[in-house]
């Protein structure tokens, strides 16, 4: 079933999507297909393992379901410091 | 408590924060800019952070490393915006009654939030190229924890 | 560079002896006065050093750092004389490119600084009594290597 | 044989001597002789294995020999930091 999400892009992210948020039609259960999705739409070869990912202002796991409204924060690998 | 700012980090006022009458040890770590990274002369460095986030998974290293060790005081700044050789982006301080707890503590923290808070670093290069930071752990183990 | 000192400590002075191009970490430790030990509420604390043997036991121990760690910078300063709670007795500050070794040489100072360097601290007593403190080896295992 | 050696007392030794420091005959081949003869006299029960010696202002251990006119340095226990 199809969902309406936002989501928001960061640093590489969203430079390679070339904007920083969009909302969407998208049939994922998860945040995973969420990942795998948007990686097809916008040719990105990052992988998963290396990225995190949050779901309205809280940090979540790859396994974690995706609700309709959903607003969902793609980070690429983090470097701090 | 974790802060993230735009404005040079001062150590010296933010040392001030952690005086404690009982702390015998204060260990404080920095991360500096420095003039290359993987053999490529670098000119300066851009962060960028999602701050709400950021905070909060700041805050939450800060309060695991208090239940891991015996500390009084610990806190967090990380800079964003862009960065020149030499300045300070990250600051880590941590004072407790005895060394073993600062320096582990201190530790702790600065190697928490350089793989867990969504910040992100584009390296400016002396060629005129640019390119984001990988990930500490992605290049070294291919694996984020 | 090792250094006793009989004025305030300012550790942001210090710390800006060891900035460099090159490097991306700086580790620092300082040992703060604090108003117990083992049991005892401490007023004050004085400290007395062979300042010539302090300093070249001192120099020493910074440049034993130097080769077992790759870093870039490393200094040490001991405050003498009287000193109240709250109050620095001992600064220690290490530059290098990556943190592991900013952290393991700074570590490596200070540890050697409190069992080698001819330096002696008197805890002036709530009561009113007065003792040296004795050695931190001795007192846990029996033995100062 | 009988050495003319001048002795220096610091923190805890200084004030159990009551002096700086003495210039002192001794029959003594090592600082640990000299140790062990001015324990005596000073009535110091600390144990030798935690205190420290210097001859001419450099580092000894407790086997280093005396000769005629050093300058031995007594550092009781060391508590930096």
């Amino acid at each position: 079933m199809s969902k309406t999400l936002t989501v928001r892009y960061f640093a590489a992210f969203r430079e390679r999507a070339g904007i920083d948020e969009e909302t969407i039609s998208l049939a994922a259960n998860t945040t995973r297909d969420v990942f795998d999705l948007l990686k097809t739409r916008h040719r990105s070869s990052e992988p998963l393992r290396h990225c995190k990912v949050a779901i309205n202002d809280e940090m979540a796991d790859w396994d974690t379901p995706v609700n309709d409204g959903d607003t969902i924060l793609l980070f690429p690998p983090v470097a701090g410091g | 408590m974790m802060q993230l700012t735009e404005k040079v980090i001062r150590p010296d006022e933010l040392r001030s924060r952690l005086t404690d009458p009982g702390a015998g040890a204060y260990a404080s770590f920095e991360g500096w800019i420095r003039n290359q990274n993987e053999g490529q002369a670098v000119l300066r460095l851009e962060y960028e952070s999602y701050e709400p986030l950021a905070v909060k998974e700041g805050e939450r290293v800060i309060e695991e490393a208090a239940v891991k060790f015996p500390i009084l005081k610990a806190e967090c700044v990380h800079r964003v915006g862009m960065l020149e050789i030499g300045e300070c982006a990250v600051w880590v301080g941590v004072s407790s009654p005895h060394r073993d707890e600062a320096f582990e503590a201190c530790r702790y923290i600065i190697d928490q939030v350089k793989v867990r808070l969504p910040i992100w670093k584009k390296e400016h290069y002396v060629d005129g190229n640019s390119g984001w930071v990988n990930c500490e752990r992605c290049a070294s183990h291919g694996e984020v924890a």
